[in-house]
């Protein structure tokens, strides 16, 4: 494990701006600059056989303005999970794909696209799939309160049970 | 023969079919739950299916050729009833022969072509391009068997056939003169009934029930009464040709059922074929043993 | 790889001939532990709405339920929940979280039909269709949703506690003050209960958020006496609380305190000042008594724009909570701050100024828009028992008003209380401070009318009590004071049977034969405390109307002379959220009435 | 409709049509849709459309509380609810720094193993199904109910149990439930040789599943494939092994593979999980007696409780495949975030439009049904 | 022509109160008949469908009770709603229900369909079910076991047995208002394939709400006015749909 993980660091030497945290057991926080974030995933691929990406994940945070991208990379190899966190400002809301380093990001970076709104520089499917017939915002992004509209659309069930006109049922 | 007498043939046997087919539904209903481990429907329960089909309320239909098709089919099985004879009602077996009843046994298929085609469901579509085709992959082996049958008995009528197998007791039975012969015979009646492994036309997995997919109400009351017909005539027909056909109704029921019963309890153990196995796995065998047993015929 | 069987597959065939595995038709009996429809018994359903808080999807409304009765300080509430099956997702958060285990899920979980009013049930402990299924789900002890223990406090040791009258419990800790409010349901029996109706849910969720301004700012909502009921509440609301049902209530007094010792006292001069009004009213309003009742109601004149000014007889304001009230339970300082910040609004206190001596009431009610007297109970009965009159035979209000005034008093070697209550608890532990002090051993006996598990006093009270060296001796009435000569030595008790008779009145029953001595030189009555109304003088006694020994008060406070409110203690008994529950009372009657009415020329 | 206003839909000359998929087919695996575009028999492209289970559950868990949550997560895969409810349980636990007691370790192990069984048995006859071999269809799923009574004795109900919560299990383990549940693996392990007759050694399956639908080790690496799919192309890779959690590593088990990748071997490696999966659970029954201890560690009040701030990935081994959990706390009293990754997600979207090309029409169920496609956890 | 279109209109079925001894015979035998086989509609809208294959399979067969699945909508009795729907489904089991042929049969399993249930802040999934489609039967529980189904299935069949389970007839009489309240999910140029109006006036099931200001949008159904002697009314001005912010994507 200590071996593999060296050939990890390696990895970190060659990018001297990451902050890279262990979190637990097989798990690798890192933290990176959205510009250096594909390299960051070409390393990895290359030198530590991280070749399974299992998830891209977008967290919004409407404090800074700013979505933050989780790429979260399992290594057959080294047996650990990195999870790349990068942030990317609102405003123009666009990253670059990652599809021709790792095929399933298309799945993710579509879903992104369709739940935050987030455009994706190269990807090849960016096609509405679950929301084809939703004509609001991204709906993940935090400004869409969901309750809400909820309320604006939909009406409620109004019941007048038998109880109602006697609530205690003799028991009072 | 009297015209009144024929005419309460014509109407009694196919009353019969529909009644004995009625069983042979459940039979079949009853047979698959046990194999599933359960219970299965009532005694009722074919009839219960067709009536309420036939007072659905609202009715779709997809045009005159919808409607006409399905007559011509019903139509078709209905005729088919009064070729075959059975104990006591010779219908009009005496006037048509083996070959007629063969050409009428199309004319489901056919019509139901026609029919399903009117919808224009793609599924639909889909399923009667296999119906078929699963019918040239039966009906050749079929036609084989029916020739070696004739070429045996020296005789394309079914009474004639039927006598001739009733002179010797169990003996003369078409199944233990032209083993083979009946052997690819079942097979192709197994085809014939559209059960799996054959059955490729009603594949609800693949094309949402195919050549069903349009079919509501009475249209679909329709093809369940067909159905009574068709299990009722693949039974009967076999038994005419392999099984000595009927002398008593109390002998010829059990064989009919049993017929029946061979594929009816065999296709709950088997997935469907493909389409072009089906062909394949009919030709090599069923059409194998067809053209085995009238080779043997021919050489007696 | 295996091609397969076609004969192999044929052995399923096997299966026509054996027997089919399907269930009758009715429906099962379900698992033990099956959640299906709920079930809740009334009895027990405190009508918290807990469970309507921790659903999941709304499904849970609380009913009103007009025919039962609310009973806000024993924490019941007149309402129950109903249930939408049209939300339910029979998750049973409502029974691993609901505080009295009254609300369960039974066993029947069928309920068909089209009628869709059917499906919001109100329900009772015999189910939705009123089968009385058996209980499915129900509370299980290992699994409780809910914090049942308290967070414990640092608290002195009974050895160090006797050496000084340093305050002896520490307060929270900012992590268990995070982790007590974290217990904390927000069910609001607690502000139910609350004689003043104290804004507890929203301070201590405040608290729990780390907002310990925000949670000031609740307090003072409803009473600037935070620092002295962050520490000697009487607490109503913990006795409501809906977790002691099962387990310990939440610590809402320590929160409190928590929460003022969060802050400095700029902050909380800042706090209690927000919002009131700076434009003076030109009204003038005077209070005989700076007791909780009387600044209460000074402070809320004041935060009004009133010119209130406070007459006090002794030389520090607080009343019984300063001179009734030992140190180490509340130290002065504490006080001085919560009077300061009441000073702080505009408040006059004039001290020493006895009322009646140094100015009549008659002056009072010509000078001012208004008077309120709030004078408290600072006489001590006497038991009257033969020997009482003896001068070693004291009051215990007195003994603690002297050891707060810094009088020198003569320490007893030994000493005896009679008594029940908290007050003597106060006298017997001071007592003991003292003879710690002064000799090094404590020999305080204390002497109940009530049984051990029935004592007037705070649980908490009697144990320290017993843990500081007090001994205490239940169900016995003193006979007599033992007189040796001039010399008190001790009181003669008798044990006592029953202290109530069938209507409730106090008529103790005693058993003579069997007598006891208790060896004291000085033996001290704590059996209760009257006002001292001297200060009204003959004319205004005459002109009141009145209630037994108390002057008669509407449901404002007001007696029965148009400007003359009464509040506090002295109209209501001894408890200080009552009194500061009166002040608020009287201080909405009295703006309501001076406002409308011509300024005093 | 009324014949009279019948028209006949024209179709372009063409010898390429397209065929809608679901949502309301057969063929499909819950309620999704695929469109293909079909020249004869054989699939010309296809396309995913999904969307027809969205709940949004990502987004209504950020409206609720983290114990709330609890109720909802085993609702996004219907089929195999529990592992959902394990990951999200372990996301909170890693979040909130809690130790869970062992017990409840050994009991979620038991939970997560019986719902693979469980599992597993209706993938034998929904695969079957697809062929029209309705009678493994009706065998597995009755099968399958005995696990669920089960279940429902340990947690009080058959499919939605809401019985892992952070910190733990909701209730112990009922008195004699391991000797219920031993019996049923008896039983169930008995039934396995009359699934052989009946399905893994009918000749008519074999020819119809083997080659169909089939994965080179390269595309499955490359296509972010998980689970049995991926141990069908000969990986040996399971997250219960190589990222273990609870006490998946004091267990004895193997990691079935099979080398060709096609649906067949998808079948034969669940087949064999099966196996697995009974003999794990005969470990945990013979342990678990012999562990004491709560149940769960305690927590604070569910009403009000912050869960530390950060960020974690907890991953699962469920029986479709790698399923994870990202869940973001800001330290309040709601997730800030929660990013289910679902194993059906790449199956049914990404491999599934990838397999389809090429194959037959007859085929494309089977290839849903063989790559354990579960479309509410696509969804979401 | 006379102007009451039930009377105007050939028919095929009538109502049972104008029916001869004999037709109402008829009648009780196909109500006996329709009670004893109903056939449920293979589609699974939500979670509840995991709990049908137990329900239909051996452990607890409804066949023995006349049901069981069918593939298309053209040939099923009941549409099963197995439990939330989403928007996006909605629209799909719409067209479904028209294409079932009446008398037609809805059962709304779980707390999803009755109001919202689990799912009742989300922004995907409808929490009416009866404002779509009308529904003959409801089953509480969520998700309701195997055992609840079948006693809905079979509540169900003493009500077609009784002759009570008539809703599908109210979607016709009623279409303007189910349109209405489709139109406000699906906006007012949505329209299934089904005439409903053309089934409405053939089988003399017009109602005073078949026609209205929501079907006004249809041009479709733009003659029946004419036919029947109604005044076209104004299209309903539909209620604004919250004003959501657009974002390019």
């Amino acid at each position: 494990m200590n071996r593999e993980l060296e050939s990890l660091d390696a990895v970190f030497r060659e990018m001297p701006d990451l902050k890279v945290e262990h979190t637990g057991p097989r798990r690798t926080r890192i933290q990176v600059e959205a510009d250096a974030l594909p390299t960051l995933l070409e390393l990895l691929k290359g030198r530590a056989g991280y070749l399974h990406l299992s998830a891209i994940s977008c967290v919004d945070w409407p404090d800074t303005e700013e979505f933050e991208l989780v790429y979260h990379l399992w290594s057959y190899q080294v047996s650990n999970l990195i999870s790349a966190h990068t942030r990317i400002p609102y405003d123009p809301g666009r990253y670059v794909s990652v599809y021709d380093l790792h095929a399933p990001a298309v799945y993710f970076e579509r879903d992104i696209h369709e739940m935050f709104g987030v455009w994706f520089e190269g990807c090849p499917d960016q096609e509405p799939f679950i929301l084809t017939e939703w004509q609001g915002p991204p709906p993940m992004r935090k400004s869409f309160d969901t309750v809400a509209y909820v309320n604006d659309t939909f009406e409620w069930r109004e019941y007048q049970p038998e109880w109602a006109n006697d609530p205690s049922g003799g028991k009072g | 023969m009297d015209f009144t007498h024929l005419f309460v043939e014509l109407v009694l046997m196919p009353l019969i079919a529909f009644l004995v087919g009625l069983v042979m539904v459940l039979m079949l209903r009853k047979v698959r739950a046990k194999i599933e481990r359960r219970i299965g429907p009532p005694l009722l329960q074919p009839l219960y299916d067709i009536v309420k089909l036939y007072s659905k309320k609202t009715q779709v239909s997809h045009g005159p050729m919808h409607e006409i098709a399905m007559m011509v089919a019903l139509g078709g099985v209905i005729a088919m009833e009064v070729f075959l004879p059975v104990p006591g009602l010779n219908g009009l077996a005496e006037k048509g022969d083996l070959i007629v009843l063969i050409y009428l046994m199309m004319i489901p298929s056919l019509g139901l072509a026609l029919g399903v085609g009117a919808c224009a469901n793609p599924n639909g579509s889909i399923g009667i391009s296999r119906a078929l085709t699963a019918m040239v992959a039966y009906d050749i082996p079929l036609m084989i068997v029916v020739a070696g049958v004739a070429l045996f008995h020296g005789t394309t009528s079914l009474p004639e056939i039927i006598a001739a197998q009733q002179a010797g007791g169990m003996s003369t039975w078409g199944i233990v003169q032209t083993p083979v012969l009946a052997l690819g015979g079942l097979i192709a009646a197994y085809a014939m009934l559209g059960k799996e492994p054959f059955e490729i036309y009603v594949a609800p997995a693949e094309i949402a029930t195919g050549p069903m997919v349009e079919m509501s109400g009475k249209f679909m009351g329709t093809l369940f009464v067909m159905q009574c017909f068709q299990l009722y005539a693949v039974g009967v027909l076999y038994t005419t040709l392999f099984l000595g056909g009927g002398e008593y109704w109390i002998s010829f029921l059990p064989k009919i059922f049993a017929v029946v019963f061979i594929p009816l309890a065999m296709t709950n153990v088997f997935p469907r074929y493909k389409t072009e196995d089906v062909l394949k796995w009919m030709w090599k065998w069923a059409g194998g043993f067809a053209l085995a047993g009238l080779a043997l015929v021919v050489m007696k | 790889m295996s091609k397969g069987s076609f004969l192999r597959p044929l052995k399923a065939l096997a299966y026509l001939g054996r027997p089919a595995v399907t269930l009758p038709m009715e429906p099962r009996p379900a698992a033990p532990n099956y959640r299906g429809f709920h079930v809740n018994d009334w009895e027990a359903c405190i009508g918290c709405g807990t469970c309507a808080q921790i659903c999941d999807n709304e499904a849970i409304d609380m009913v009103d339920i007009p025919e039962l009765k609310a009973d806000p300080l024993a924490g019941i509430k007149p309402r129950r929940p109903a249930i939408d099956y049209g939300r339910c997702c029979w998750c049973a958060l409502c029974v691993d979280i609901c505080p009295t285990g009254s609300i369960s899920l039974s066993r029947e979980y069928v309920h068909v039909g089209p009628d869709l009013n059917t499906y919001y049930i109100l329900p009772d402990e015999k189910g939705i269709h009123g089968l009385n299924y058996p209980k499915g789900w129900s509370k299980s002890p290992d699994a409780d949703l809910l914090d049942l223990k308290r967070q414990t406090m640092g608290e002195m040791e009974p050895q160090e506690r006797l050496q000084s009258f340093a305050e002896m419990v520490a307060g929270f800790t900012p992590e268990a003050a995070l982790m007590e409010a974290s217990r904390c349901i927000q069910c609001g029996m607690c502000h139910d209960a609350c004689p003043s109706h104290m804004h507890a849910p929203e301070y201590i969720r405040a608290l729990w958020s780390g907002d310990a301004e925000e949670a000031v700012r609740q307090i003072y909502r409803t009473n600037p006496f935070s620092e002295v009921c962050g520490r000697v509440c009487t607490r109503r609301c913990e006795d409501a609380c809906s977790l002691g049902n099962r387990g310990e209530p939440i610590a809402i007094r320590w929160l409190k305190r928590f929460a003022m010792d969060s802050l400095n006292h700029e902050q909380v001069r800042r706090i209690a000042a927000e919002g009131r009004e700076l434009a003076p009213s030109g009204r003038k309003v005077a209070i005989v008594g700076a007791g909780p009742a009387g600044l209460t109601c000074a402070y809320d004149l004041a935060r009004q724009g009133h010119a209130v000014t406070v007459f006090e007889a002794l030389p520090h304001a607080g009343g019984m909570m300063r001179y009734g009230i030992p140190e180490y339970r509340l130290p002065y300082d504490r006080l001085d701050d919560d009077v300061d910040v009441i000073a702080s609004l505009g408040v006059e206190i004039r001290y020493k100024t006895r009322v009646g001596h140094d100015i009549s009431m008659e002056r009072l009610r010509d000078q001012f828009d208004a008077v309120m007297i709030a004078i408290g109970l600072h006489k001590g009965r006497s038991t009257r028992v033969p020997g009482t009159n003896n001068e070693n035979v004291i009051a215990a209000i007195d003994l603690l008003r002297d050891v707060t005034l810094g009088v020198a008093v003569d320490v007893p070697k030994k000493a005896v209380v009679i008594g029940g209550g908290n007050v003597a608890m106060d006298a017997a532990r001071t007592l003991a401070r003292l003879q710690t002090r002064a000799y090094g051993a404590v020999q305080v006996e204390l002497v109940a009318l009530e049984p051990a598990d029935a004592m007037l006093a705070d649980a908490d009270e009697v144990r320290e009590a017993k843990e500081e060296g007090v001994v205490i001796v239940n169900s016995r009435g003193p006979r007599c004071c033992i007189i040796n000569g001039e010399r008190l030595t001790g009181l003669e008790t008798v044990r006592c049977l029953s202290i109530f008779d069938n209507q409730g009145r106090f008529h103790p029953l005693y058993d003579h034969e069997d007598a006891q001595v208790h060896e004291g030189d000085v033996v001290v009555e704590a059996i209760g405390q009257m006002s001292d109304f001297s200060l009204l003088g003959d004319k205004l006694t005459e002109k009141l109307d009145w209630n037994g020994p108390r002057p008669r008060i509407d449901q404002d406070g007001r007696t029965s002379e148009p400007w003359l409110w009464a509040a506090g203690d002295m109209v209501e008994g001894p408890d200080v959220i009552h009194a500061v529950a009166a002040g608020h009372r009287a201080a909405a009657s009295i703006h309501n009435e001076i406002m409308v009415r011509e300024k005093t020329p | 409709m009324r014949p009279e206003n019948y028209k006949p839909v024209q179709h372009s000359a063409s010898h390429e049509y397209e065929l809608y998929f679901g949502p309301n087919h057969p063929g499909i695996e819950g309620n999704y849709a695929l469109k293909c575009v079909l020249s004869g028999d054989v699939v010309q492209s296809l396309r995913a459309d999904g969307g027809y289970l969205h709940r949004g559950f990502e987004k209504i868990m950020e409206e609720r509380l983290w114990i709330q949550n609890v109720a909802l997560v085993p609702r996004i895969c219907v089929p195999d609810p529990v592992p959902m409810e394990e990951t999200y349980a372990r996301a909170v636990e890693m979040l909130g720094g809690l130790e869970i007691p062992k017990r409840a370790q050994w009991i979620r192990a038991l939970m997560l193993e019986a719902s693979r069984v469980c599992a597993h048995l209706f993938y034998f006859g929904g695969h079957a199904a697809t062929m029209g071999m309705y009678s493994n269809m009706f065998w597995g799923v009755t099968d399958r109910d005995l696990i669920l009574d089960i279940f429902e004795e340990i947690t009080g109900a058959r499919i939605y149990h809401m019985y892992i919560t952070p910190g733990g299990v909701r209730r112990d383990l009922p008195e004699g439930v391991l000797d219920r549940l031993s019996k049923v693996l008896d039983y169930v392990e008995s039934r396995l040789p009359e699934f052989d007759n009946l399905f893994f050694d009918n000749a008519v399956v074999i020819n119809r599943a083997t080659g169909v639908g089939t994965l080179t080790t390269e595309q499955a690496l490359s296509w972010g494939v998980t689970g049995p799919n991926l141990r069908a192309c000969g990986l040996p890779f399971d997250v219960r092994r190589d990222d273990p959690y609870l006490i998946y590593d004091e267990l004895d088990f193997d990691i079935p593979t099979e080398t060709a990748g096609d649906a067949w071997a998808r079948t034969l490696v669940r087949r064999e999980e099966l196996l697995q999966s009974i003999r794990i659970l005969r470990q945990i029954i013979a342990t678990l007696p012999k562990v004491g201890g709560p149940i769960r560690c305690a927590l604070p009040n569910p009403l009000a409780w912050n869960v530390p701030a950060g960020s974690v990935y907890a991953r699962t081994e469920s029986s479709k495949g790698e399923l994870g959990f990202f869940v973001v706390s800001k330290g309040g009293a709601k997730p800030w975030r929660v990013h289910v990754r679902g194993p059906s997600s790449m199956h049914a979207v990404h491999v599934l439009e990838r397999l389809g090309p090429g194959s037959r029409l007859e085929d494309v169920a089977q290839i849903m049904f063989s790559l354990d496609a579960c479309p509410p956890e696509v969804d979401r | 022509m006379s102007t009451d279109p039930n009377q105007a209109v050939a028919c095929r079925t009538v109502d049972a109160e104008e029916r001869s001894l004999l037709g109402r015979v008829l009648d009780r035998i196909a109500d006996h008949c329709r009670a004893r086989s109903l056939f449920v509609l293979h589609y699974c809208t939500g979670c509840g469908a995991i709990e049908l294959p137990p329900t239909m399979t051996s452990r607890f067969d409804l066949e023995r009770v006349g049901m069981q699945p069918m593939v298309t909508p053209r040939q099923a009795d009941i549409l099963l709603i197995t439990g939330y729907l989403s928007v996006k489904t909605l629209k799909r089991v719409v067209m479904t229900y028209e294409q079932m042929q009446g008398p037609k049969y809805v059962i709304g399993l779980g707390s999803c369909t009755i109001n919202g249930g689990m799912y009742w802040n989300s922004y995907a999934t409808i929490k009416l079910l009866d404002r779509y489609i009308p529904v003959d039967n409801y089953i509480a529980g969520c998700m309701p076991r195997p055992e609840a189904i079948q006693q809905v299935f079979l509540d169900l069949m003493g009500r077609i047995d009784r002759g009570e389970a008539q809703a599908w007839k109210d979607y016709y009489r009623r279409y303007d208002w189910y349109l209405g309240q489709q139109q406000q999910l699906f906006g007012t140029n949505w329209q299934a394939p089904t005439d409903v109006v053309g089934e409405a006036i053939r089988y003399r099931l017009v109602g005073e709400q078949t026609l209205g200001s929501h079907t006004a949008h249809l041009e479709r159904y733009a003659p029946y006015y004419d036919q029947l002697g109604i005044i076209r009314p104004e299209p309903a001005r539909m209620k604004a749909r919250p004003q959501l912010e657009v974002v390019s994507r």
